[in-house]
Order: structure tokens, then sequence, then C-alpha cells
């Protein structure tokens, strides 16, 4: 019934001979089905004769699924390789206000509607608490009910320094200094991402050289990216310990969602003290919040993944320098999110 | 797609803007020590505003592109939306309902 | 002519037929006891949790322990007992020193004095009992299968308040039976509701089969049928999605009723004890969420799959392969939603799954649930980018925004609301699950969280959630109407404002689903007043349909019927939906069968029956056939009639206070006699004689499904256009070819020197196309 | 007394009425079309006459409009079983067919309607949810909602005003308060949601874990009341009851 192959018409799937039948959805669906299946058995807490436990052995199944999804992208990219810019479509003449724009960048800035939306909520859902849990933060020298829910934001660690104030290097909290790193990185990847499209769109070089300057632009995005993570990885289970830099993980501070006891050391000299509080609030959302940011991330340097090799091959002019545009558009949102998520959850 | 802003190519351009005003946040946070919270929300805040518009603008081409003012319309069709979400939602605090406020009630109008 | 006098008679005497059954009916008997008290008993005096202190224990009466074995079906005489705790410590003259609670897994418990009684079938003490601290009771033991006796004690200090002082402890003895399972006598609820799903599915897969088998018999050797299957699995063409769509919706509506269908055989009488609390709560849960998510949306994505790039003149939607993603991760939530179920431990939150209630609940088939409910966010988010998209780009030339079909735009106009308010319900849906599994504490009351976050969350897309539904109808019933009256719609740009009014409106009324939940005061007077706004929006497109017929000639085909019954139903539910805003008759009213009644006459009498009209309507341009008319008005009077015996009554009993999500009620008899509020006597018959319409309900559809498979084997070839519709779809041969249009049709305007008001004026410089354009190619 | 207490018994028969005349408007106008514009295929019965007069007045707009090329009807057009109105046309967006006077009048009535029913809805809000300050003298009785049952707390009230016993009967929990009293019913819950419901008062309101909500509960007629729970809160959400029992 696949009929229409190198049907030349219509959307872009149809277009450049990719078949009209594509595996991809129902393995990437089932593959996500599997994930959340097993995701849930593993980490569903039961209860055991000494409080809650957890059961880990379906956890490699949880992963089998991540890699059934990975298989369906690659199946969905198989198709897309070959695309060279032919055949872009675009919004019919008849459909105004949108006549002749390309329909993939349409869509690509509805999806953004949504990712807006998505990360509205959980602005939502931090402000909601924030503004409605008393902050131990702004607590200093007064003592609340010990043991009782207080919000300790994550900037307690990473702005002020938590314990570790007085810092080696005298201008900043050495804490701070994975996140500084990772909203420059953040931002010299939209630049690199950028001159990417630049480059590939430039029609005065040669197609390899071209080529070859596309992949290390991509490719230094590629790397941005995964400093980003590895950096959040650092802040948040390893610490950071180079040079005169000295900063605990989170972790180790115990800014830790299972963390119902925390000791909180507020004040200076005369007024100074201890307290216990829970903490649990302000590390879910802010767990919650830049882990969703780590997500997309993390689903930007598959993309990339992908981009890099196809431009390695030199799958990438003139002709469709706007599929890095594309991309570009939703990394630069990640860009953006990062820009209201920094300082609401790091520095404030 | 070479725009130019005051003569410098846009790209490079809001590049260098953009690194600046990210190390003035950083450098800011950094001396927070000293500086009351309203002053450090008032810059976090303005600076970031400016880090959004740049972004937006040039390197997601919502300026300088043929197409620009239809997905400029396109991206800011949801804020509406999220005005709403973030009034309901994020800035309501549930209480009882004594606590309504008096100017909704009839008897603040002597009905 | 003909139509009328021959078929209505016909049909007409069947009903007359059905409304005689129901009368010779046997009347219900409300049970003479009505439903006894409280089985909590055990947890009552305790605040805290078990302590040491108390050590429950259960011997035989001669003091021995229990057996190991028990020979079956004899009856032992029990020794309750409980010894420590503050009953000795505080409460020397030994009054109130406290009760049990003793559960049987298997067997029956039977008090022999009158210290213990039997408690919604756990045995309890009575006042009686209170004063000690042995009890006696016989336990008769079942045929087979190991019983388990879990006691529950609380050794109180006898001031019949729940002081820290008071504790409980709880203990269960295990006492294995002779020989294996034995098949149990009473109807397990579970059991037949697979046996329904089980028996659903088959018969859908045989139905499925032979159809195609008919129609293409060689495809039934091996070697056609791999890439026949094939096909339907990778398939990314929107006529193929589609047709998946409506497999899959048909399918998980039959599975919505028959679960409906159980929750009303539990209510038939009041202490029914058909289904356990259980499965009555994991069963509503369900029936909610699988009819709004595998029922009716799936059915909608057909439709909007099949018709709207017909009706745009586009060869497809813009995104094929997410398109078809769309709809596998919806097989795949749908598994994920009912997994629980296969255990016995489905989701037992209502669909609403309000917190904190979601993350502590013991039923781990809620954690699925969730999940499941995360793929279809998912598949909506896609469904939203692809129709968006299509329906901004991919008109054909001619066709500006106030040129689109009605069905279009509702869909537009659905999909947008869809897209914009769900994510806000996927983060909620991912905070709940990241609560139940790595145990983050958004809903943990403990460490501050508070539980109408996720009632805001949710309801700031479930309230567009039911517009998205229903609109679609809307859309349907403007074509309908239009083309069965012969008439263009009345008021066409009036109806498009309508639509888009309705979609703004949703997001600014959402707290009327709270007024009761202690959410902000303020923000539920706005939504107080907010909530009556639409009324007028949804007025403007009744009074517009109703004037559309003016001055027609009406053709009763079976899609008229179903756009008028639509009229009726969607009126009624309407009107009774102005009650809900106002506070003072809201705190009355909330939970209670008024709302069922009402958001079933919405999303039934609304969205059901606009589906129904669309599949008589769409039919043979899907198909290629014609469906058989007879049959139609046959279903459609069974089951006008039926459902309004199912839910009008239901307003009744709403008003006269039956909370809903119970699994029983209480009846004003007996030692309630004297309680004011319990429900009168002529409630339980009402219950019944919904459970009897209930069923006529679910029976009656099957006379389209039937329709619609007979139909598609041997029913009349379709013309284009048999109803003679204006639109685009009418253009295509049916079933369409693949791709629809050999060249991308223009549409043409017969309103060339129309002047625009302002408002309209000043939309139509934006968004209708140059003049220039008109005629040109769509693609490249 | 009624269902529901007196204020929703005055409320609900004013929507009531205006249910009903919205309701007559729209079957009767629906009805009457329905069956005065009723045709089947092959036949036009009755209304030939009126929807040839229409087809001709139509065909005379459009030779003014100078629209006859577009618009001559044509043979097969005219051989149909029903005169083409509008003359709908596969792939024509058909004439549009609209009065603005008549839809402002039908946006516009209805807006009336609705800010009325918001007034007389926005009216008893004072006596749903009275302020603070119009409860001073007031007594305070505590509702806490536990997995399922009610826990009544009577804050140290004289047992005449208020008093927490077990109906014998039923073996339900009883709260007996005196007749006439003003009390407000502090509501919280120690697991889930619960919401005491009063049926015939109609009187609901949920009971949230970590915070205090209300009821203002005014008895005004002895007798014992069914309590049950309002908000699904589990298994035994059903047997979550309590009696309400009001004395002089």
């Amino acid at each position: 019934m696949s009929d229409d192959h190198g049907y030349h018409h219509g959307p872009h799937d149809w277009s450049h001979g990719a078949p009209h039948n594509s595996w991809a959805p129902i393995v990437i669906s089932l593959g996500s089905g599997v994930f959340l299946f097993f995701f849930a058995k593993a980490f569903t807490m039961n209860e055991g004769m000494n409080g809650y436990i957890y059961d880990s052995a379906p956890l490699p199944l949880a992963i089998a699924g991540l890699a059934i999804i990975f298989a369906g992208l690659i199946a969905w990219w198989k198709q897309d390789f070959s695309f060279d810019g032919s055949y872009e479509p675009q919004a019919t003449h008849g459909s105004a206000p949108f006549s002749n724009v390309d329909i993939r960048k349409v869509g690509m800035w509805v999806f953004l509607m949504s990712e807006m939306m998505i990360f509205s909520s959980l602005f939502s859902t931090y402000i909601r608490y924030r503004t409605s849990i008393v902050s131990c933060y702004s607590l200093e020298g007064t003592v609340v009910e010990p043991g009782t829910a207080c919000w300790l934001p994550a900037s307690y660690f990473i702005a002020k320094g938590g314990e570790h104030a007085n810092s080696t290097l005298g201008f900043m909290p050495d804490a701070l200094v994975p996140g500084a790193i990772n909203t420059f990185a953040l931002i010299i990847s939209s630049y690199t991402i950028v001159m990417a499209l630049k480059t590939a769109k430039r029609t005065d070089l040669e197609h390899a050289e071209r080529s070859i300057k596309v992949r290390n632009y991509l490719g230094a995005t590629f790397c941005l990216a995964t400093l980003f993570l590895v950096m959040k990885m650092v802040e948040w289970f390893i610490g950071f310990h180079i040079g005169p830099f000295e900063a605990p993980s989170l972790l180790s501070d115990q800014f830790t969602i299972h963390n119902d006891a925390y000791t909180y050391n507020y004040g200076h000299g005369a007024e100074a003290g201890a307290m216990t509080v829970d903490i649990r609030m302000a590390a879910s959302a802010f767990y919650l919040t830049t882990g969703t940011h780590g997500v997309h991330v993390f689903a930007g340097i598959i993309g990339l993944g992908y981009m890099v090799v196809k431009a390695h091959k030199g799958g990438y002019g003139p002709g469709n320098a706007v599929s890095i545009e594309y991309f570009g558009l939703y990394w630069h949102f990640v860009d953006l999110a990062w820009v209201a998520v920094f300082p609401a959850f790091y520095l404030y | 797609m070479s725009a130019k802003i005051m003569g410098f190519d846009a790209y490079n351009f809001n590049f260098f803007w953009l690194m600046l005003l990210t190390a003035v946040e950083v450098g800011v946070v950094a001396q927070s020590e000293n500086m009351a919270w309203a002053t450090l929300v008032f810059v976090l805040v303005s600076i970031g505003i400016v880090k959004f518009v740049g972004i937006a603008a040039v390197f997601m081409h919502l300026r300088f592109a043929p197409e620009s003012n239809v997905l400029t319309a396109t991206a800011l069709f949801p804020v509406i939306f999220i005005v709403l979400l973030v009034l309901m939602v994020g800035l309501t605090s549930p209480s009882a309902v004594e606590n309504l406020p008096a100017f909704c009630r009839p008897g603040y109008y002597g009905l | 002519m003909q139509l009328r006098n021959v078929w209505t008679v016909r049909a007409m005497v069947i009903v007359a037929v059905l409304f005689a059954a129901l009368m010779f009916s046997p009347e219900h008997e409300a049970r003479p006891i009505g439903i006894t008290g409280v089985d909590s008993g055990c947890y009552c005096h305790a605040p805290d949790g078990p302590s040491g202190a108390v050590v429950p224990s259960i011997t035989l009466a001669n003091g021995s322990e229990l057996p190991e074995n028990y020979d079956p079906g004899t009856t032992y005489t029990l020794l309750i007992s409980f010894t420590g705790g503050p009953a000795e410590d505080y409460n020397p003259d030994r009054l109130n020193t406290g009760g049990f609670n003793l559960v049987a897994s298997k067997g029956t418990l039977t008090p022999i004095d009158n210290t213990t009684q039997i408690m919604a079938g756990e045995l309890t003490h009575t006042d009686a009992g209170n004063d000690q601290q042995t009890w006696y009771a016989n336990w008769t033991a079942p045929t087979s299968g190991s019983a388990v006796l879990r006691l529950m004690v609380n050794s109180v200090n006898g001031d019949n308040l729940a002081t820290p002082d008071d504790s409980w402890n709880a203990v269960s003895y295990t006492v294995s039976g002779a020989g294996g399972e034995a098949p149990t006598m009473k109807a397990n609820g579970l059991t037949v509701l697979f046996s329904g799903i089980l028996l659903t599915a088959i018969l859908f897969a045989i139905a499925l089969t032979y159809v195609f088998y008919v129609r293409d018999p060689e495809s039934f050797s091996w070697a056609r049928f791999k890439p026949w299957i094939t096909h339907w699995l990778t398939s990314t063409d929107h006529k193929s999605v589609g047709t998946l769509y409506f497999v899959s919706g048909l399918f998980f509506l039959g599975v919505g009723g028959i679960l409906a269908m159980m929750i009303r055989i539990q209510l038939s009488s009041p202490g029914n004890d058909f289904l356990t609390k259980d499965e009555y709560n994991s069963f509503f849960t369900l029936h909610g969420t699988v009819m709004i998510f595998l029922a009716a949306m799936p059915l909608i994505n057909g439709f909007a799959n099949w018709i709207v790039p017909l009706q745009i003149g586009a060869r497809d939607l813009c995104f094929p392969r997410l398109n078809a993603m769309s709809f596998w991760l919806q097989p795949a939530g749908a598994i994920l939603l009912l997994t629980g179920m296969f255990s016995g431990m489905g989701a037992d939150v209502g669909w609403t799954g309000y917190q904190p209630i979601t993350s502590t609940t013991d039923h781990y088939g809620a954690t699925f649930w969730l999940g499941g409910q995360v793929l279809l966010v998912a598949s909506s988010t896609l469904t939203g980018i692809n129709f968006i998209v299509t329906i901004a780009t991919m008109r054909a030339p001619g066709m500006g925004w106030m040129q689109m079909p009605l069905f279009t735009w509702s869909i537009l106009v659905s999909v947008m609301m869809l897209f914009i308010s769900i994510p806000t319900f996927g983060i909620g849906l991912i905070e709940a699950y990241l609560d139940r599994t790595i145990s983050t504490t958004f809903y943990n009351t403990a460490a501050g969280g508070d539980p109408l976050l996720w009632s805001h969350l949710f309801w700031y897309f479930g309230h567009p959630e039911v517009y998205v539904v229903v609109v679609p109808a809307f859309g349907v019933i403007s074509e309908v109407i239009a083309t069965s009256a012969r008439r263009t719609i009345f008021g066409y740009r009036s109806m498009v404002y309508a639509l888009a009014g309705i979609g703004f409106v949703a997001f600014i009324v959402y707290g009327h689903h709270m007024l009761t939940s202690g959410m902000s005061p303020l923000l539920r007077f706005v939504v107080m007043l907010t909530t009556m706004l639409v009324a007028v929006p949804t007025g403007i497109k009744i009074f517009n349909w109703l004037k559309t017929m003016h001055g027609g000639s009406l053709v009763y085909r079976t899609h008229t019927l179903w756009a008028l019954g639509f009229l009726v139903t969607f009126t009624l539910g309407g009107i009774s939906g102005m009650f809900f805003p106002a506070i003072a008759m809201d705190v009355h009213l909330h939970e209670t069968y008024f709302v069922v009644a009402h958001f079933h006459y919405v999303l039934v009498g609304g969205t059901l029956f606009g589906l129904f009209a669309a599949f008589y309507y769409w039919y043979p341009k899907i198909t290629g056939r014609m469906m058989s008319e007879r049959l139609g008005i046959l279903h459609f009077l069974t089951a006008f009639i039926s459902y309004n015996g199912v839910f009008w009554p239901m307003h009744k009993l709403g008003l006269l206070g039956m909370t809903r999500r119970h699994h029983t009620y209480y009846i004003r008899a007996d030692e309630y006699s004297d309680i004011i509020g319990t429900l009168p006597p002529e409630a339980a018959q009402w219950n019944f004689f919904i459970t009897v319409c209930a069923f006529m309900f679910f029976l009656s559809n099957l006379i389209m499904v039937y329709n619609i498979i007979s139909s598609w084997l041997n029913g009349r070839k379709a013309p284009a256009d048999p109803w003679g519709g204006w639109s685009f779809e009418w253009l295509v041969s049916s079933p369409p070819p693949t791709p629809s249009f050999a060249e991308i049709p223009t549409l043409l305007n017969a309103n060339p020197d129309r002047e625009p008001g302002r408002l309209t004026g000043m939309l139509e410089r934006i968004m209708t196309p140059d003049p220039g354009d008109e005629g040109e190619e769509a693609g490249h | 007394m009624e269902f529901g207490g007196d204020i929703f018994q005055e409320l609900y028969v004013e929507f009531m009425f205006w249910s009903l005349i919205v309701g007559v408007i729209t079957f009767v106008w629906m009805i009457h079309h329905s069956f005065v514009y009723r045709t089947s295929d092959g036949d036009l019965s009755g209304k030939r006459h009126h929807l040839r007069t229409q087809l001709d007045s139509l065909r005379h707009e459009m030779k003014r409009a100078g629209m006859d090329m577009e618009f001559e009807i044509e043979e097969e057009e005219d051989k149909r079983a029903w005169p083409n109105v509008d003359n709908i046309k596969v792939g024509v967006f058909p004439k549009e067919n609209d009065n603005l006077k008549l839809e402002l009048f039908w946006t516009i009535i209805p807006f009336i309607l609705i800010c009325y029913l918001c007034w007389i809805s926005w009216a008893p809000t004072d006596a749903i949810w009275p302020a603070a300050y119009e409860l001073e003298d007031a007594h305070e009785v505590g509702v806490t909602g536990q997995q399922w049952f009610w826990d009544f707390d009577c804050k140290g009230l004289t047992s005449d005003l208020c008093d927490v016993g077990v109906d014998s009967d039923t073996g339900l929990t009883v709260l007996s308060l005196k007749l006439d009293e003003t009390y407000i019913l502090n509501l919280s819950s120690r697991d889930v949601l619960h919401a005491p419901k009063i049926v015939q008062y109609g009187l609901t309101e949920d009971a949230v874990p970590g915070m205090y909500t209300t009821i203002v509960f005014t008895p005004y007629e002895t007798g014992k009341y069914f309590l049950d729970c309002a908000e699904y809160c589990g298994d035994n959400h059903a047997y979550m009851t309590a009696i309400i029992e009001i004395h002089t």
C-alpha cells in the first residue's frame, strides 16, 4: 500500500523520496511505554520491614526501553538523512498570514509554544511554593519551630556558599562556578550554532570546506552541551575540587529530596545558631525544574549528534541550512529557559 | 541573514553583549552578600529580560527576517495564557472562605 | 415519505416494546436494612501509628492456638482478645476499654453474642462489647485456599476521643487450607470486567478480520497479509491513521461502556456487593479516564485526521510521521493506564486524580495510570502541532480563515485549547509520578506540599479539556444541520467568533470546579462571575443552528436526527450547567449526581451524539458505502430514549443529595428512618430504573456497530456528494484516492461584493489571501 | 424543610424559572422549524411554493449582483429534488446567510440574563461565606477527617452547645449542636481530601490536609441530620458518615 514512494508533493516526509511508511512512530511509542512502566516498577517504594525500600531489578528493562526509543530515532533519521533541502515544503499562497513561510519553521515555533507552557507550569509551581512556604533563607536570627517545612533555596549553597561562605577565591563562592560555567557554555553554544547556520548558508566556499566548518561549529555546540550536563552532574553529585576551588556537591551538602531533617546553620556571630528544618519541597522544585531543563539539553545533544554526523558526511549546504536553523530555534529556546532558570533557582 | 546592528554583524554584537550581561549577573550575585535582596532581584530580572530579548530577537530571527512579524505574533500568542496561569496557579494561595475580600461582598455595598 | 411512514413506525413499535419491558420489569425493593455503618472502628480512637504496648491475639475458644490447616467448611469459635495499652493503664474501671475489628480474607465470620457484630462484611464490637478485652465469634472455614485473619484492636482510655494516648495494634494469622484453589461461586467484578473486555476484543477482531476478508479475500494469504499488516503498523497516511483512530476509539468506547455497566450493576440496589470497594473505585476512575482520553479524543482525532485535510484541500497533514506517532502513543498509554487492573490494583483515585490520595494510595496501578497519561499528553501535543500547523499553512488557494468549513474551525479551536493547556497537566502528572516513584514531595503535605496545586494544574487543563471534546461536536452539528436543511449555516462569522470565544473563556473559568476546595476565595469569587459567560457563545451557536433551519428544507437522515437530538440534550445539559457557578447552589450540588447528570448530558449528549452524527454523515465518504438508514433510525430512537432514561433521573437524585463516587448509598429506612438527608426509598427504584436504561443504551449502540460492519460489506455504493455539502471533501470520490487531490483545488466564493463590518474587515485584512494568488498550485 | 436549605431553594426556584423560559423558547422554536421546514427526498411536501418564491427572489438578487454567469441554476441542479436556496455548490464557499441585528440580539439578551443571574447568585454570598467580623459570637467546632471517619472536637464548649456521642441505632458518631446557634465548623484532614456534606442544609467544603477551611452552620430545625463525605477519599469513602443532631 506504500504506493506513493517518491511522491514529490506535500509535506517534508513525502518529499526527497523518503518512504511514506515508517516504523519509527510505533517503535518510539512502545519504547516510551516500556520505559515508563519499568521506571515506575523500579522506583516505586514498597513498604518493607524497616521503612520503604526500592527494588532496582527492573531498572535494566527501563534502560532497555530507552534503547528501544533510540532505535526508533535511528529509523527516523535514516529516512531524513538524504534530505538535501529540495522540496522544502512551504505554506500555500492561500494561507495568509503564513503565506510562503517554511512549514517546518512554523511547526517548530508552534512546538515552542507548548515548551513555553511547560516551563511556565514549572515556574507556577515554583512561585506558588516560594510564596506560600516560609523561607529558611530569610530567617537569619529568627528560629522557626524546629522540624517545620521551610524553603531553603539552592542559592543558599550556590550563590551564598552555604556552610562554605568564606571562599578561597575572594570574589565569588566556589559553588557558583559550575553554574556560571554552564551559563556561559549555553550562551556560547547558542552563538556557535548560529555561526553554523551562517556558514552553511555561505555560497562563497567550496562544499568540502564549508562542510568542515559547519561540522566544527556543530561539534563545538555538541561539546558545550555535553559540558553543560557534565557540570550539572558535578554540581549535583560530585563536587568541584579544582585548583583553588573547593565546592562540595549539593548531594554532600544534604540538599536532597529525601532530607526531611536538614540542620540549617543560620546567622553570623552572636545570633548564629542551628535548627533542623524540612527542605524537601525546595529540593523537589529545584531538581524537577533544573532536571527538566537538563532533559531538554540531553535531547538537544542527541539531535546534535545526528547533525554532526550528517555535517561530517557533507550533508549541509545552502539548500538545507534551514534544518540547522530549526534545530537552532529549539536550542536557543533551551538557552532562554536557562536565562530564566539560572537566576530563579541558582542566584536568588 | 547577515543583518547589521550599529555596523556590527548582528550575531557577534548580540553574542558580545550577552556574555557581558551574564558576567555582570554572576558578578552581582558574587557580591550579593552586602546587597538588599530587592536590589538583587531587580538587577537579575532586568538583566534576564534584556538577555531574553537579545536571544529571541537576533538568534531566533524574530528580527531581520522577512516572516519575522507573523512568527513573533505566533511566539507571543501563549503569553496571555501564561499570564493567566501564573496569576491563577502561581499567585493564589489557598484560604478559608471568611477571608473573602470585603469588596467582593454585597454587604460592602450596603446591599 | 416511505422513510417516515414505514421504518419509523417499525422503530416506534420496537421502542414501545422496550418501554413495556421496562414497565413490567420487576419492581425493585429497597434493601430492608439499608446500609449499616462505618467499618473503620479500628483506626478510630488512635490518631498515631500502631503501638507495641497493645498485644492482640486470636486463639480458639478453648485457648489453644489456631490450627495450621483448617478443615474446609467447619466452624471454629474464636477467642479475640488483647492486653496492654491505656485500657489497662488509665482505665481502671474498665469502661470503653476498646474495641476490635476482624477481617477474614476467606470464610465467613458470625457473631455469637451481643458483644460483636458484622459491619460491612467485617466483624467488630458493639456498644455492649465496648467494656471488655475479650470477645467470642464464629469463623466458618472456606472450602479451599489459605485464609488470612487480620485483627486490629484498640486500647483506649475511654474518653471517646482520639487522644494520642489511645493506641491500637494489628496482627494477622494465616490459616492455610487443604487442597488448591476452587472456583469461587460469587461473580468477581474483575473477572466479569476482563471477560467483557476480552469478549469485546475478540468480537472486534473477528468483525474486522471478516470485513477485510470479504472485501479482499486474497489478502489472507501470508504473502499478502504481511504487507497488509505492515501497512497498518507503519502507515503515516492521514486516512489510514484516521481509521486506526476509529478502531481503537470504538474499542475503548466499548471498554468504557462495560466499566459503566458494572458501575450501574453495583448501584442498582443499595448495599449491593457485586463489586468490592476497591473494584468500584478503580472502575469509576478508569471509566472516566478511558472515556475521555481513549474513546472521545481518539474518535475526534479520527474524524480530524480523515476530514480536515480533505476540507482544506491538503494532500495530508504537514507532519505525517508525527501524526502516526501521536496515534501509536495512545495504545502504549492505554496499556499503562489499564496495567494496574490486570493485577486488581488499578488506579482508584477518580479521573481527576486529586492529591494527596493519588500520591499516597497503595494501589500501585496509580503510578502506571500517571505514566500512561504522560504518554497521552505527549500524543496530544504532537496532534496539536500537526493540526495547528496544517490548518494554518496548508489551506487551498481562496480559502481564507473566514472561508474554512466550520468543522475545520472547530478542530482548530479545540486543538488550540488542548495544545495550550495540556502541558500544565503533563507537569502535574510528572510531579505526581515522581512523588510516587522517587518520592519528591510536591503533594506531600508533611513537607509543606499543597494538594490544591494539583487541582489547579489539573483543572487549568481539565476545563479546556471538556470543551476540547465537545467543540468538535459543534463543528459536526454545524455541518450536518446546514447540509440537511440545504442552507448555508446562519451567521457563519458569529459561529466562528463564538467558537473562539468558547476557546478563550475556557481558560478563565476553570476554578468553578474548585468552588468548595478551599482555594483562594477571591479566585472563587471571580470564576463564579466568569463561568456564566460560557452561556453566551454557546447560546449564540444554538440559536444560529435553529435559525439555519429557517426557510430551509430539512430532510430527515439519520445524521439529521442525531443533530436534532444533540440540540435537545446539549441545551438541557447547558441549562443545568448554569446552576453550578452560583455558590449558594454549588455548595449543595457539588459532587452530587446532579453534576454527574450535567456532564453526561454535555459529554454523551454533546460529544457522543455529535460523533454519532459525524459517523452517519461522513461514513459514505470514508468507506464509499451508504449506511443503512433503517438501522440508523432504529439506533437513534432506542439510544436517545434510553439515554435520557439513564441521565434525567440523576438530576433528581443529585438534588436529593446522592453523593457521587460512593459504592453504595443510604436509604431512609429502618435505623436510618429518622435521619434527615439520607435518600428517600424511591431513590433505590430510580437507581434500578437507571441501571436498566443504561443497559438499553449500551446495547442500542451495538446496532451502530452492526450497521457500520454490514453497510461496509454490502451497502449501496456512495456517490461523491451524497448529502449535498459544499466543502472540498465532497469534491473527491468516495472513498478518496491517495493522495486525495491530483491537483489542489481552488475555493470559489459566492459573496464577492460583500462589504464586511469593521471588526471583520480588520481581521480580513490580516487573514485573507491576496486575490493575486488565487488558482496557484500549493506545495512545490 | 426541602433539600439543600432555604437559600438553595430560593435560588433554585429562580433559576428553574429562567431555565424553563429558555428551554421552552428553544424547544418550541426547534420543534416548529423541524416540522414546518421538513421535506424528504423526492418530495417538497407543502413548502414547494414558499421555496420557489425564495428561489426566484434569489435568482433576481444574483442578476442584480451580476453573478448570473457563475450562478445560472444548471440543468441537473434544477432537477434536484429540492430547491437549492443558497445555491450550494461543491467547491464554492456558499452565499453568506446572516443578519447582524439578529445575532447581536441573541448575544445581548442572554448576556443581560446572565448578568441578572450573576446578581442573584452573588446576593447570598454573605450568608454562605460570612466575613470574619460577622462571626464574633459564633462557636468554633473542630471537624477533622481521617480515613474513614469524622473526628469532632468541641473545643471546650459546654455539652449543651456541643457534644460528641455515638448513635445507638446506627453506630455512627453523633455531633449534637444547639438550635439557632451559629457554629464555625473548622475543617481539616489528617491524610487526604475529605469533604463533610450536610445534605439537608446543602453545605459542603473540602477538608484539606495542612490547612483549615470552614463551614458556617446555623441549624434552624431540630432533628438528626446526615453528614457524609463528598470528596473521594479512598476505599470506605461511602462509609465515612456521621450524624449531626440538633436539639433545643
